[in-house]
């Protein structure tokens, strides 16, 4: 029981940091973005990338950094990863998003995206191959914090979740606390009048795309290190996400975190239940309940 | 010579398990080729992409037959694509259709009422002698209580409930058996909930990339390293992702190689060409699909699915000559059947035999992984598994 | 010859099929505005009850009523619309995304419910149709293929028919009132939540009429025809034909299905031996190409929705001329 | 007090929402330094289309309009404010998700100096909005959103500022003291552009005025001459005289 | 005090709030069977608040709201509509995808076509009535100066058009009461003059009317009572010469520029 609750946390927190970048970039940019998740994968796959340059040319970077199984290479290829991961967002913006944002419907946006998302995945696939990949093939051993109830925690988690709620903490700040956080929410609402009010919607769609793109690489590279990587990382956690990301509330990065929590618990609990075959079905299961009482999302506004 | 043949494929090639299962295939075709191709004419593989979608493994299996007019279809890997191409694409047109890997039972049924007119055939030896090897193996061990984890799919869910019907009739208890769904973000709470029964061994019928993930959160959780697992993950993505280290009690379950000299050559041949064993779901299963079906084709008195289907008791006859599928037996074979003999194939799920259902039963092996693959420690007669299978029932 | 036409018409079988779902997605989402991120749920609850209601008996499972054929296809329909009866009332307060999810969570539970529920649905091995209607008696497989396009074609004209009838009308004018704006609909005194519930319903009924088709034809159904991604495919359909003009969504689906199959022919007949067995990756690529390249050039669909307008005729029924809706 | 050149200028302007259907034709209006100018004409008559049209959000397709000599016409509606303009839409004027106090700390992003100070003098000037500063936009009334749009306009302190309706929705008291700091700001030699509906009161604080139909000039001059002209005032501002009785 | 039977709508102590914030506190307010009734007040009065709740927009705290001798608090604003109280909104909604001539054929009650089975298979009788409605709508697009714009997409209006929209919509049903929201704001003068015109005639008719608005002129020669508003309560209630000798109102809302 009590290691349901800490798995479904722990779980949660990788789609807490994913979900905290791309209900931002919903909330921002006014599309249901399907290619977030693919952005995971572009941050995994560059972070490994990288990994293997850094530990080729400087061994001892590949020492672990205390009692996690990440080495200091890792760390490093992790930064670098994040900002190409974000410039790649900014990227595909300017080839297909951009041109779509002024003239076309609601939907038109969020089937391109899936266009793209078909695109990317399968572009890293044909790079990378289409089987799965390690960091490292070492297990990291969970640690029994107590046998009687029992409860087993890796350490990996416990990082996760502390970077998540970093993030969260830090976005939160930047949205209600700062004007540039009041200028990425004006643009949200009203980008003709935010303009008129002198903010720039190209420098703003792109720091977007940075926080956005930013965010989903160091996910990905959670996920890979809890996980496994695989060309189709995205499409496995991409509903996943948006289920996070849209039962906290559209826009709201406190709601995305508790989103990824639900997730993770729902899942996590979902077996104690139900036969294990269910439980795919059971976060979403937990979301329209949660939907029938809140219908926009748990902190989310009526738009 | 100018001419070639076509045979069409519909392989799900964009899944990490369909690739190489597509790869063996046409290899097996190069081999034909080497050996002079059907009736003097080279064959060509069509390949298609399923997406494991059956809407698109249908038009491609119907573009297939109607387009490129192939008298023969592999494929495809799951029965949910499968079954609705033998339904409605190959029956009607008359093609001959022979799957590597479909397991579900609903095909032995159809077979037995009649409507696959002959035409069906796989090289997937039926779940059944699996699952009781998986059993016996349990039982051998002395292992008590033991947790089930497989993959929910048709495959999946059959090997699981035969596995756990037959442990339960030897009075060994299967505390958990748990679903696993492909696509999860985490499988934590499944190993959790296995955990907490505190079985001493576990089965696995999964495939490598959750068998991986599973396996890794297992043992970090402090869960047991004695596995039994499933021919599926006879994988080297799965030892190497697992680790060796973990893997020294594990066991697995697989049809049986041919326990000829050629046998050697065929692993041989894959090395050489593949610069890895042949492991991995569905593999060898893949190759003698292909090589059936393109023997068949050198028996027939036309091309046409029907004579194809209906040469295909030729050059699977226990009576006749042996054949392993290397250039110098494919040559030997053609010699034999153009005299209008019959011929015994022994690929690399053995001495392939179908029944009037299209179905084969194999003899099966037991194996454990090495440092550089996997390695044969026992071997299972098909009558010694049917003897275990019959004192189940008692 | 012969077998282009064989083929061109199963294609077009699967097209009409695939349309007439699209034609009801798109009176949910392009005439009212109800963002279904579970088609799949409809179409598959068709399709399973058709099969349930009209198969043979399965040995220790449920079903094998052996019901005609129309009124097997029938109960589909109406269980889909039973099925959306409860998902609307649980969810008609929702609101684009939050509905989608919540919707998408249907079709969730709806896969692993068929998936499991061997008793009820054969778990993941599925259901194996019955003999399709006339079959026999028509013999030959492609003059059978050719009666089931008729078939099938009669009943999308029948659905496109109706839809269009419905959306020209004046519940059409509802309709879309209540997707630009619900508050002052009900400032009007309509009953947005009834008029959302009824759109969803008959949507659904379309959806699950074209999964007993489907069902129907394939003489087959297992939880692999209810991935998400149908969802997605029929989506992409409307968005691409155009969302609120039936006639863009049928010929978006010919555009889209029609890419799909294509994409993966195209690469089996030209590309070398050694790059097809990454064809089927590259085909995902070629096809989110597509869509994307698409979407960049007609950014509203292939046909636009076109913005009413009554005008005074002299004949009595109102006239009405279509004028491009500017932006 | 009002500079000889013009500091607005605009000639022979065509503009629309869409190429090929200008909605404006052919305007010429000018603004000289603390002037205030007002726009008055029927509904529909392209008023805010031309006010747009200076801010850069419309397709201008003939004609210049030049602010104290350079030419904006392709300018970004984001870098106007370094022409040191600023606009009062017409509708949807504030950022409803936005709470007064961050809607007008946004605004004061563009001051130059001090957007403390400026936030606590627009306060000043409409009490309204320091009651209600944590409010979100959405939950203002009709008239205090109209305030908070004039105050996030006026708190870059601009040296030319485009008003669309101010008064509209606002009490007749509001409205009396909008259209005074409009004088005022005027008399520190801020150029004013003003649409209004309101037309004698906002006649009564302006220098000169235009008269637009259908999307072009009718008539100009001075506020006084058009407020006086009985045709005028059959025409455009209702015939009935306020107060005449 | 007025006689109950001849108040068709009648608020007993209606309070809302907005968190702490008492947006409308404790208003009784009686709008007599066949009047034009002007609200005004200072912004942020609570004008508008007290019509949403009238309308059942807004939920009300406490209190209780007769229309036509029932209560009518509690209702869904559709139902609130089908009891013949009808209003506007400050700020337009219009469709905005659909052109005005639809905006306004949609606000026609009892077309049978809204129900979804009659169009498929009794197309027959809708026809009538939708000639009706066609032939009310161009009459009420002429007097508000839409004709011209009648195939326009709504949401492509002017700011003063979407006002006039807003109107012309809600007269096209005909019901017992009409409730307005500032009408005449950012509408031309001239064209005011014609509204109002057209709201005196329907008045003539039997319909009441209750009408915020700050535009003096037009309250003070229309309105045959005057309700004014502060700070969520009612000051005054009473003739337009009342109203413009208040002190309070005086200081408050209508400035030092009124005259009267
Ligand atoms: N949703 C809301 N949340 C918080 N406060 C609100 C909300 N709606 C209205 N208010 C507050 O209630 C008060 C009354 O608003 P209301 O819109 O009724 O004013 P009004 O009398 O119509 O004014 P105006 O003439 O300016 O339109 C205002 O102070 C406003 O800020
Ligand atoms: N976004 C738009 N797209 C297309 N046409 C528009 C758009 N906005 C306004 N128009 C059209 O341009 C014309 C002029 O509109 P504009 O808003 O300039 O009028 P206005 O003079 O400001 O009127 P009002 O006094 O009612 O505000 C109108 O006929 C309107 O239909
Ligand atoms: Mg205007
Ligand atoms: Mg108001």
């Amino acid at each position: 029981m009590i290691q349901a609750l800490f798995d479904g946390i722990l779980v949660g927190s990788v789609l807490s940091l994913g979900a905290i970048g791309l209900t931002l970039v919903m909330h921002i940019l006014r599309f249901a973005n399907f290619s977030h998740a693919e952005l995971l994968s572009v941050g995994a796959y560059c972070a490994l990338t990288f990994d293997a340059i850094l530990s080729a040319v400087a061994p001892p970077l590949q020492t672990l950094i205390g009692p996690f199984s990440m080495s200091f290479a890792l760390a490093l290829a992790t930064i670098v990863s994040v900002g190409i991961t974000g410039l790649t967002a900014v990227l595909v913006d300017r080839l297909v998003f951009k041109r779509l944002r002024a003239t076309a419907g609601p939907l038109t946006l969020v089937f391109a995206s899936f266009g793209v998302a078909l695109i990317m995945r399968n572009v890293i696939a044909l790079v990378f191959g289409l089987h799965s990949q390690r960091y490292s093939d070492d297990i990291s051993f969970a640690v029994m914090i107590s046998a009687d109830p029992l409860l087993l925690i890796k350490p990996d988690q416990v990082i996760i979740l502390c970077i998540a709620v970093v993030a969260m903490a830090a976005l939160h700040l930047l949205l209600n606390r700062t004007t540039l956080g009041f200028a990425l929410r004006a643009v949200a609402e009203n980008p003709t009048l935010a303009q008129v009010n002198g903010i720039s919607m190209p420098s703003m769609v792109r720091l977007t795309w940075m926080i956005g793109g930013g965010l989903a690489a160091v996910a990905g590279v959670l996920y890979g290190l809890d996980n496994q990587l695989s060309p189709v990382m995205g499409r496995d956690l991409v509903l996943s996400l948006f289920a996070a990301a849209i039962v906290g509330g559209l826009g709201s990065v406190s709601g995305a975190v508790l989103g990824g929590f639900i997730v993770g618990l729902a899942s996590s609990f979902a077996i104690l239940l139900l036969p294990a075959g269910y439980k795919p079905a059971i976060p979403f299961l937990v979301i329209l309940a949660t939907l029938y009482l809140r219908p926009n999302g748990l902190f989310g506004e009526a738009r | 010579q100018d001419c070639t043949t076509t045979i069409g494929a519909v392989l799900p090639t964009s899944v990490d398990w369909g690739r190489p299962i597509a790869a063996t295939a046409q290899f097996a075709v190069d081999l034909f080729n080497e050996a002079g191709g059907v009736k003097g004419c080279k064959v060509e593989m069509t390949l298609r992409d399923t997406q494991t979608d059956p809407k698109v493994g249908v038009d491609a299996a119907k573009a297939l037959v109607d387009l490129e007019k192939v008298p023969v279809l592999l494929g495809a890997v799951s029965s949910g694509v499968s079954m609705p191409i033998l339904t409605s694409v190959t029956v009607p047109s008359k093609v001959m259709q022979m799957s590597c890997c479909s397991s579900s039972t609903a095909f032995t049924a159809i077979a037995e009422e009649g409507k696959t007119d002959g035409l069906w055939f796989r090289t997937f030896a039926t779940t059944r002698n699996q699952s009781a090897v998986a059993a016996l193996l349990v039982k051998e061990r002395g292992y008590k209580n033991v947790a089930v984890f497989y993959k929910n799919d048709d495959w999946g869910q059959d090997i699981s409930n035969l596995v756990k019907a037959d442990l339960e009739s030897m009075g060994i208890t299967v505390p958990a058996a748990i679903a696993i769904t492909d696509g999860q973000s985490s499988y934590r709470s499944e190993v959790t909930e296995a955990l907490k029964a505190q079985p001493d061994a576990i089965y696995m019928a999964l495939y490598p990339t959750e068998g991986t993930l599973v396996a890794r959160e297992w043992i970090s959780l402090g869960g047991t390293q004695k596995m039994v697992v499933a021919n599926a993950l006879k994988s080297d993505d799965f030892r190497e992702g697992v680790g060796i280290q973990y893997l020294g009690d594990t066991v697995g379950h697989d049809s049986a190689q041919p326990r000829t000299d050629s046998a050697r050559g065929f692993v041989e041949l894959y090395k050489e060409k593949f610069n890895a064993e042949p492991n991995g779901p569905g593999l060898p299963n893949s190759f003698d699909a292909a090589m059936i079906a393109m023997l068949a084709m050198e028996a027939a008195e036309e091309n046409t699915g029907t004579a194809i289907a209906a040469s295909i008791g030729k050059v699977t006859d226990p009576k006749g000559e042996p054949i392993f599928p290397n250039k110098d037996g494919l040559m030997k074979a053609k010699e034999l059947l153009a005299a209008g003999k019959s011929i015994s194939y022994q690929g690399g799920t053995g001495p392939v035999k179908f029944d009037a259902n299209g179905d084969v039963s194999a003899p099966a092996v037991a194996w454990k992984f090495t440092d550089s693959g996997t390695e044969e420690v026992q071997y299972f007669t098909l009558d010694e598994v049917d003897a275990f299978i019959a004192g189940l029932s008692n | 010859m012969i077998g282009f036409a064989s083929y061109l018409m199963f294609f077009l079988t699967i097209t009409a099929i695939l349309a007439i779902a699209v034609l009801g997605l798109n009176l949910q989402w392009g005439n009212a505005g109800i963002f279904n991120g579970g088609v799949v749920a409809f179409f598959g609850i068709g399709a399973y009850v058709m099969i349930i209601l009209g198969g043979p008996v399965r040995a220790g499972e449920f079903g094998g009523f052996q019901v005609v054929w129309p009124i097997a296809l029938l109960g589909g329909a109406a269980a889909a619309g039973a099925l959306a009866y409860i998902v609307g009332l649980a969810t008609t307060r929702l609101r684009h995304d939050y509905l989608a999810i919540a919707t998408f969570g249907v079709a969730v539970a709806m896969e692993a419910f068929v998936r499991n529920a061997t008793y009820l649905s054969g778990g993941a091995k599925g259901i194996r149709g019955f003999e399709r209607p006339l079959e026999e008696a028509i013999g030959n497989p492609f003059l059978y293929n050719v009666f089931f396009l008729v078939l099938v074609v009669v009943a999308l004209a029948v659905v496109y028919a109706g839809l269009s009838r419905l959306v020209a009308s004046p519940y059409g004018r509802l309709l879309r009132a209540i997707r630009e704006d619900e508050t002052a609909a009900k400032a009007l005194g309509k009953n947005p939540a009834r008029v959302r519930l009824e759109a969803f319903i008959i949507g659904a009924v379309i959806m699950g009429l074209a999964g007993g088709l489907y069902a129907t034809f394939y003489a087959f159904i297992s939880p692999q025809d209810l991935a998400p991604i149908l969802t997605f495919q029929i989506w992409a359909m409307l968005i691409v034909g155009g969302a609120g003009n039936n006639r863009g969504a049928v010929l978006g689906t010919f555009v889209v299905w029609g890419c799909w199959v294509a994409s993966g022919f195209g690469l089996a007949s030209f590309a070398p031996p050694h790059i097809q067995i990454y064809a089927g990756t590259i085909q995902y690529i070629l096809i989110g190409l597509i869509i994307v390249i698409a979407l960049l050039l007609r950014p509203r669909g292939l046909l636009p929705e076109q913005l009413q307008i009554t005008t005074r005729t002299t004949s009595g029924f109102p006239g009405r001329t279509n004028q491009k809706l500017q932006n | 007090m009002a500079d000889a050149a013009p500091f607005l200028e605009i000639t022979n302007l065509t503009a629309g929402y869409k190429r090929g259907l200008p909605i404006v034709q052919d305007l010429s209006l000018q603004v000289a330094g603390g002037e205030v100018v007002t726009v008055i004409g029927p509904n529909g008559a392209g008023k805010s289309t031309v006010l747009k049209a200076i801010a850069g959000l419309i397709v201008i397709e003939g004609g210049t309009i030049r602010l104290s000599g350079s030419d904006i016409v392709c300018t970004a509606p984001d870098r106007l404010g370094q022409f040191d303009l600023s606009y009062v839409p017409q509708t949807a004027n504030i950022f409803t998700t936005l709470t007064v106090a961050q809607n007008l700390a946004l605004a004061a992003r563009r001051c130059r100096t001090a957007p403390q100070e400026r936030i606590a003098a627009m306060q000043e000037l409409f009490p309204d909005l320091s009651d209600h500063r944590n409010i979100r936009g959405g939950g203002l009334s009709g008239g205090q959103r109209q305030m908070l749009a004039i105050a996030m306009a006026m708190i870059a302190e601009p040296r030319i500022i485009l008003m669309d309706e101010p008064t509209a929705g606002l009490s007749p008291k509001a409205s009396q003291d909008v259209l005074k700091v409009v004088r005022s700001i005027a008399e520190d030699g801020v150029s004013v552009l003003l649409v209004e509906q309101n037309a004698r009161l906002a006649l009564g604080i302006s220098d000169r005025a235009y008269i637009l139909a259908d999307g072009r000039n009718q008539l100009d001059g001075s506020a006084r001459d058009i407020l006086n002209d009985p045709a005028v005032a059959e025409i455009y501002l209702g015939g009935r005289r306020k107060g005449a009785a | 005090m007025t006689d109950l039977s001849h108040a068709l709508l009648e608020t007993r102590s209606v309070s809302v709030s907005f968190g702490a914030f008492k947006a409308v506190d404790a208003v009784s307010l009686k709008v007599t069977e066949g009047s034009i009734t002007g609200l005004i007040g200072p912004n942020g009065a609570g004008k508008s608040t007290l019509f949403n709740a009238i309308a059942g927009e807004q939920a009300c705290d406490s209190g209780e709201i007769r229309f036509d001798g029932s209560r009518i608090d509690g209702l869904a604003s559709n139902d609130v509509h089908g009891t013949g109280l009808a209003r506007t909104f400050q700020i337009p909604k219009p469709f905005a995808a659909m052109s005005v001539l639809e905006n306004l054929m949609l606000a026609a009650p009892d077309q049978p076509g809204e129900q979804f089975w009659v169009p498929v298979i009794a197309r027959g009788r809708i026809a009538a009535r939708e000639r009706e409605i066609l032939e009310r709508a161009h009459e009420i697009l002429a007097f508000t100066t839409l004709e011209g714009v009648a195939s326009e997409a709504a949401g492509q209006l002017s700011g003063g058009q979407q006002k006039l929209l807003e109107l012309a919509r809600v007269l096209m049903s005909s019901p017992k009461m009409i409730m307005l929201d500032e009408p005449a704001a950012g509408v031309n003068p001239t064209l005011t003059g014609v509204l109002i015109e057209k709201i005196e005639q329907l008045n003539a008719d039997g319909c009441t009317f209750l009408i915020i608005e700050h535009d003096m002129d037009l309250v003070m020669r229309h309105c045959d009572t005057i309700v004014a508003m502060t700070n969520g309560r009612i000051i005054y209630e009473g003739d337009a010469a009342g109203a413009q000798s208040n002190e309070m109102l005086l200081n408050a809302y209508l400035g030092a520029g009124a005259d009267g």
